[in-house]
């Protein structure tokens, strides 16, 4: 069984008081409460400050590209099912350069757990505004303010039916840790957008902003029920509602497909004689 | 008009796209591969479904064809348009095959009264039926091949097939059209009928792919088939992902977890990945990456043939790496190199390419059944077991440049890799005495590249007149071409790259130098083998044939650009 | 320790992201600008917002300042960590300046007692004043630095921050350091202090760029924030795209339509533009991209410089097109060269790139303002009132290659363009003879832009000894290091392309013969413009100075390697 | 005022019986009613038989790379907002290569329409699975049926709040003629998913596949109501709504941005000097 304290503890490169600290304790202690050892586990993170969290910790990690971090994690998973694949990267990295791959890991209900430290801003490269950012965002780049509308990515999550999709708060670490826990669980793709404050280009939505609107969703309320999903995924300025917003029970993508695992599997050379003949 | 002519019969079928001209291709040249022929298939399409004019040349004679040839000997038009595209290319003693119905008023055509031997739906085999009669198939044998290709398909309708292949061959006797008859040959010997695609699918899972990624694109789809129909009882994953940038991350992550894995595709979807090259150099992670050429820029012509991808492919990728890129010339090279790519991939643990075009890819030979034992498949766990001292590090500074690599999850060993520079144990650093140790880490590999680069093969005169130098798809017209300059008393010599990088200049400078004249010839518009050759020798090539319209090389085309 | 160094004073201050020293270095620099001295910044930073440790350098002095130096004359440690990291680089002469607080037990170091001159949150500005005390800079100018930069931003506490400043220099001026004295300059020029991006943008506006699309990406990404700073008062648009593909597709949308584009990037951010760059040669749309370099690779060092995408840009793309490439020397270049990036790919409707690197990227100087008279800017809607012929077709055949390019819209000719092979209307076309016409014209293209070539510099004796070859931003180091070399007796020339395709020897191979020992120095560790030096014109260049630590070239690295 | 003659009549590359034929027509006719001359209209498209279209009208055209016709179409709106910009492509290079550049157009409610011919298979490569296709479509790449869920574009679209969502069918042509009208004439970006049997790749989604269950949306239906719309766009095995299912009147980019026409604006060279000043 493993503990918090097998994960490590390492420096971070992180500004102090930015909310990635949140995020890292609470998948420390969601992983330490599974009681899965770090060898079964591999993350995969793309680039971003949210995409070096996994260098703080003790497990398997492919650190890829930019914005192609769920493709790098389907492909090991389909080779390894036997690994606990989590995805931890930003908002910009996630919905922004990766767009097309979170749709299609969606699509596929890939069994993984998608953790988006969502800043609502591009941290690494100074504060532009990112896909989450809020219309009027004012940057460096933007000093008219951001003129897209933001993306809701548990709105699109819901309506695309996808496996497990939950929203987290990185000041609310245990709620958060339990999420992650549920997340990494869940047969299926699994995604969680976690809120955390960027103290360093993120004037709006500071950990105040954040206090005053997240809310645990009810102990009453039912995720496997599709249109309050929907409904609560509207929910944003006011009130931001936090938990699992939606499940289902739709298989995942290695059991529809229906192989195992293709590591360790030799090759049938006997096999591979009667497709040739299938050639003469 | 071809040399070879006497040996060889030059079979064009010509006809709109959804005619069924690839399904008659097919059988004929099953027929003719079973009946002890040699073969060579060259197909040109449109970039469309149905409708415009497609041919399908089946080149067949008892000795290796090579080469596509441009002369006719039999042309037979599916539509009635094929007569008027490609009557200047008719032999001197070239026939014409056309339904009566067609009119065509031309004295080297045989109307085939289709209407009169079978329904209208059993016209293409009939078709079939004739064609074979006129080069002296063995009936039975086309029968079988019917029976073998669309047996699968259609159980029900064969008879009614084999009825059409009949009266075709009854009506094809009447005839008496034995100009094109073929020497039949004792005993045949047993010959796979295959294309470049497939041969490259088979070589991947005889070297132990187990993970193919795809997004479909002209002319690479057509491994994937191959891979998807095996995939079930081969056990492999077989998947389309979003876009091509998705593909090549989803096999390196698949690589990295430990499945043997490959990707295909064009030029333009192969532009998506290059980004994620750079990313397999960095993260050491092994990768079979086949590009089919065609023509460019951006969409091209998206049915033909060209390669002019050699330097795009080379420089691929931010950052400084190493890379190795095979050009299979043949069917067989297409298996061999693929088998290659994967070693070089799993032993270097990097990107290796294959560079081939649409014209290998579609191009059907007969070729040998091959040898599947041999060097043992690729299997990355198989080193799981080695004592490995903790903490372990992926990418331990060694004298090769290659470092033990685990697989995540197998061992007690945590696996980290990263695409930032990086320490050993693999994660990020920007200590810059490790950057520089890391770069020459990955440049090291490179020698090794080197020293197991397959050397150019060197045929023919020494000291020759003219060396013809090329390299991937164009080898079997330069050889061919070389066999007809000898036999007009030149002294000729050819060198073929069946791998294109790294270049070992003492492989071959002795070729080059002792030659009176080299000439290279490279399916592209400004010679990017030459100035590749350049640049590792300072050997400047000036003469050049080069081809850009959309066809391959043919014996001809290159002789007649030596007479310029 | 350099050259030179009785001319210059290098200042180097160190300390944590985040702590601001970035806008001391800035005012520093200013302040050293409008006192009529040349400067030159380098600056080193690593990829995280806040802690680690970077550095700020501000090399001055009366004549031009070209390169960087690593001899550190005035070390400015704003945290304790900076003088273990730096104190080895510390000159004969050099100073060190801590906080009285770090406890820094050091005989060239000045412990200033910032606590006592103010209060926590002006210590910075209270360094500047030491600072500038110690190297003679006057109170006044340095307060009006103060106020123009800070005054922006806050307002209300710039008088909080003079008075900070005056306690500073109330101190240096204690402390008799009269040592890094500048001598003071009469009548002080006047002087832009501009990096080479921020000349990058200033190029573009003034050579007509209408729309910039971008997606972050360090070193480049600044190009883009001062264009967005300019946006409206020039009516621009500057626009954050959702990854590099669409940055590219979105310019060439715009550049179609009549506005004059440029994008800019990093080496992965560009690997995803690859495919694009294709479109924009077959489509022949007019398009400037700005790869500013770092060390790859994959995300390799995202802050530091490298050389290492040459070859890479070269090649990008599939298929076979013409572009120019060209590699800015100097702030000037990068102004220079940006606009006649926005001239060659109008005159010839193609991409055309500008390479540059974080070093240069980031690198502040003084420079005499442009004159931004002279060539009219471009724009593409002044031609549209030519007559031209019904049916207009935007690809004609021509003997240069170049076709009239209407706008879609305005006028009453209908504007087609096809990424596929097409006629000389535009739409798309499988007839091969019209391929072979089409290719030849895009590469007739590439003949104009040869002929007008920009030549490499060549500075410094004929028939040396030794010819330094280099291009981009390795040029001041190099001409530094060449005069080095000659003080030492050294007949040495310089040789530096600011233009790196196309290559046309005959500009420069006089050069290189008649050099005894000819070096190629590059930022990068396998020599890339040595071969393709050797691709071009067979001259092989065996002798390299290479660097690839993620740092930039200085004289003193130079003159090391040239002494093993 | 332009007519169907204006458009021209070309010979196409398409398959006799096929989809596009009805919505080419569509089109046509839609330009037509509204009058808008070709030299107006700026066609952009990616690659694919749908692609092909803006090849067989007369009209401005820049036919892109496979996937990229939206960050094409927005730059050209953006350097002239006077062009009628109207996006023709494939469900595969919209929803599938193109996924991204979907989202971020939506996102912008960039002036255009987009149409997409979605035959729910990849048609030029020769019948692979489109990001549309049927879980379970059998095809020489997907032998087992393909196994990622469907894109549900309007689902997505409409949970985004884009602009204007509308579905026609290529069978209902007079519909169809109707909703481009009213997609070119909306301000900001109008989807129309164009439903079209692809008679040589598609043997599930045939015309009387569709014919069987495309159904006009009901005259009193409100598409302004995105709870309703919502529900719609959940409609599809046994009855498939075709019409406008959403529409609101978010401002469009162009006007949100504030910038008029870049295409014949000189440059003032005072205001440069005067910004060099700056840098003094
Ligand atoms: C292809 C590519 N484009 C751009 C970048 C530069 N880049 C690095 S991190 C980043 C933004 C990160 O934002 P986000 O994903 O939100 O992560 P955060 O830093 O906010 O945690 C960008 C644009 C890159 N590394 N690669
Ligand atoms: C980057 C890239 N990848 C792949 C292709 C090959 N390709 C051409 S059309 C097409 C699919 C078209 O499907 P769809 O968009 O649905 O259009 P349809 O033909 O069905 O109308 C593909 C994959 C390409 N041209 N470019
Ligand atoms: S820049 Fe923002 S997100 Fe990044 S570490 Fe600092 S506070 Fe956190
Ligand atoms: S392949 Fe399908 S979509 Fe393409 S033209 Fe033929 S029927 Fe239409
Ligand atoms: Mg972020
Ligand atoms: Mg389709």
């Amino acid at each position: 069984m493993a503990s918090v304290k097998d994960y490590g503890q390492y420096e971070t490169a992180w500004c102090p008081g930015c909310g990635n600290f949140g995020i890292l304790l609470a998948v420390k202690r969601a992983l330490a409460a599974r009681g899965i050892e770090p060898r079964q586990i591999l993350f995969v993170s793309g680039i971003g400050q949210a995409a070096k969290a996994p260098h703080y910790l003790n497990a398997n990690l492919f650190n890829g590209l930019h914005g192609r971090s769920l493709p790098v994690a389907t492909g090991a998973k389909l080779a390894n099912p036997g690994l606990t694949v989590i995805v931890e990267s930003g908002d910009g990295c996630t919905y922004g350069e990766g767009g097309n791959h979170f749709l299609a890991a969606i699509r596929r209900n890939i069994d993984i757990t998608m953790l988006v430290h969502d800043n609502q801003v591009y941290g690494l490269t100074k504060g532009q505004a990112s896909p989450t950012s809020g219309e009027g965002f004012v940057t460096k780049t933007q000093p008219e303010g951001s003129t897209s509308a933001p993306f809701n990515p548990i709105g699109v999550a819901v309506a695309m039916r996808a496996g497990f999709v939950a929203r987290g708060f990185a000041g609310m670490t245990d709620l958060l840790s339990d999420l992650i826990q549920q997340a990494v669980i869940h047969p299926g793709f699994a995604l969680i957008d976690v809120l955390h404050p960027c103290v360093s280009f993120n004037r709006v939505n500071t950990w105040e902003w954040y206090q005053e609107r997240c809310e645990p969703l009810p102990k009453t309320y039912d995720p496997t029920d599709w249109n309050a999903a929907m409904a609560i995924a509207q929910q944003w300025e006011e009130r931001i509602p936090v938990g699992v917003i939606y499940r289902n029970a739709r298989p995942p993508f290695t059991e529809r497909m229906g192989r195992g695992p293709l590591v360790g599997q030799g090759v049938d050379r006997d096999k591979i004689k009667r497709i040739m003949g299938g050639f003469l | 008009m071809g040399r070879n002519e006497g040996n060889c019969v030059n079979v064009v079928i010509g006809g709109e796209a959804g005619q069924g001209l690839v399904t008659v291709g097919q059988l004929l040249a099953k027929s003719l591969a079973r009946s002890g022929y040699s073969i060579l298939v060259t197909q040109a399409y449109q970039s469309r479904i149905r409708g415009g004019h497609n041919t399908f040349a089946v080149r067949v004679g008892i000795d290796e064809v090579m080469a596509p040839q441009e002369a006719i000997d039999l042309l037979v038009a599916f539509s009635a348009e094929t007569v008027p595209l490609h009557r200047e290319e008719l032999s001197a003693r070239g026939l014409i095959l056309a339904d009566a119905r067609f009119n065509i008023s031309d004295d080297a055509c045989l109307h085939v009264p289709f209407e009169k031997l079978t329904a209208e739906r059993y016209i293409n085999t009939a078709a079939l039926g004739v064609i074979a009669q006129i080069l002296g198939i063995d009936q039975e044998v086309a029968g079988q091949a019917v029976q073998d290709l669309l047996g699968k398909v259609h159980l029900d309708i064969v008879q009614e097939n084999k009825k059409a292949l009949e009266a075709g061959f009854g009506w094809g006797k009447e005839q008496a059209a034995s100009a094109l008859h073929l020497p039949s040959v004792n005993k045949p010997p047993q010959r796979l009928l295959m294309n470049g695609n497939e041969a490259i699918a088979l070589g991947a899972v005889s070297a132990g792919l187990k993970f193919y990624s795809f997004y479909p694109m002209t002319p690479s789809t057509s491994i994937g088939i191959s891979l998807a129909g095996w995939a079930r009882e081969l056990g492999l994953i077989v998947e389309q992902a979003e876009d091509e940038i998705a593909v090549l991350n989803m096999a390196l992550g698949a690589s990295f977890a430990g499945a043997p894995s490959m990707v295909a595709t064009a030029g333009g979807g192969f532009a998506l990945m290059v980004e994620a090259v750079s990313l397999a150099a960095m993260t050491e992670t092994p990768v079979v990456i086949v590009v089919a050429q065609r023509p460019a820029p951006a969409t091209g012509l998206p049915t033909r043939t060209e390669q002019g991808d050699l330097e795009f492919v080379l420089h691929a990728g931010h950052g400084e790496f190493p890379r190795a890129v095979f050009a299979p010339g043949s069917v067989e090279q297409c298996f061999e190199l693929a088998k290659q790519s994967f070693y070089t991939a799993e032993r270097y643990q990097s990107p290796v390419f294959i560079l081939t075009d649409q014209f290998l890819a579609d191009s059907y030979r007969t070729i040998a059944p091959f040898a599947l034992d041999g060097t043992p498949p690729v299997q990355p766990w198989s080193t799981q077991g080695l004592k490995i001292e903790a903490p372990y590090r992926r990418f331990a500074l060694t004298d090769t440049g290659v470092s033990p690599r685990l697989l995540p999850g197998l061992t007690e060993h945590l696996v980290v890799a990263d695409s930032d520079e990086h320490t050993e144990d693999g994660h990020i650093t920007e200590d810059l005495s490790m950057r520089t140790r890391m770069v020459l880490k990955r440049l090291t590999k490179g020698e090794g590249m080197r020293s197991e680069a397959v050397p150019p093969e060197h045929l023919g005169d020494g000291k020759p007149e003219v060396l013809l130098l090329c390299w991937g798809s164009s080898r079997g017209a330069v050889l061919e071409t070389a066999a007809s300059l000898r036999s007009q008393g030149v002294r000729a010599a050819t060198l073929h790259f069946s791998q294109v990088w790294p270049l070992v200049p003492e492989q071959f400078m002795g070729h080059l130098q002792e030659a009176q004249r080299v000439i290279c010839v490279e399916g592209n518009a400004t010679g990017q083998m030459a100035r590749l050759i350049r640049q590792e020798t300072g050997f400047h090539i000036e003469e050049r044939v080069l081809r850009y319209d959309g066809l391959p090389f043919t014996p001809e085309y290159i002789l007649r650009q030596l007479e310029h």
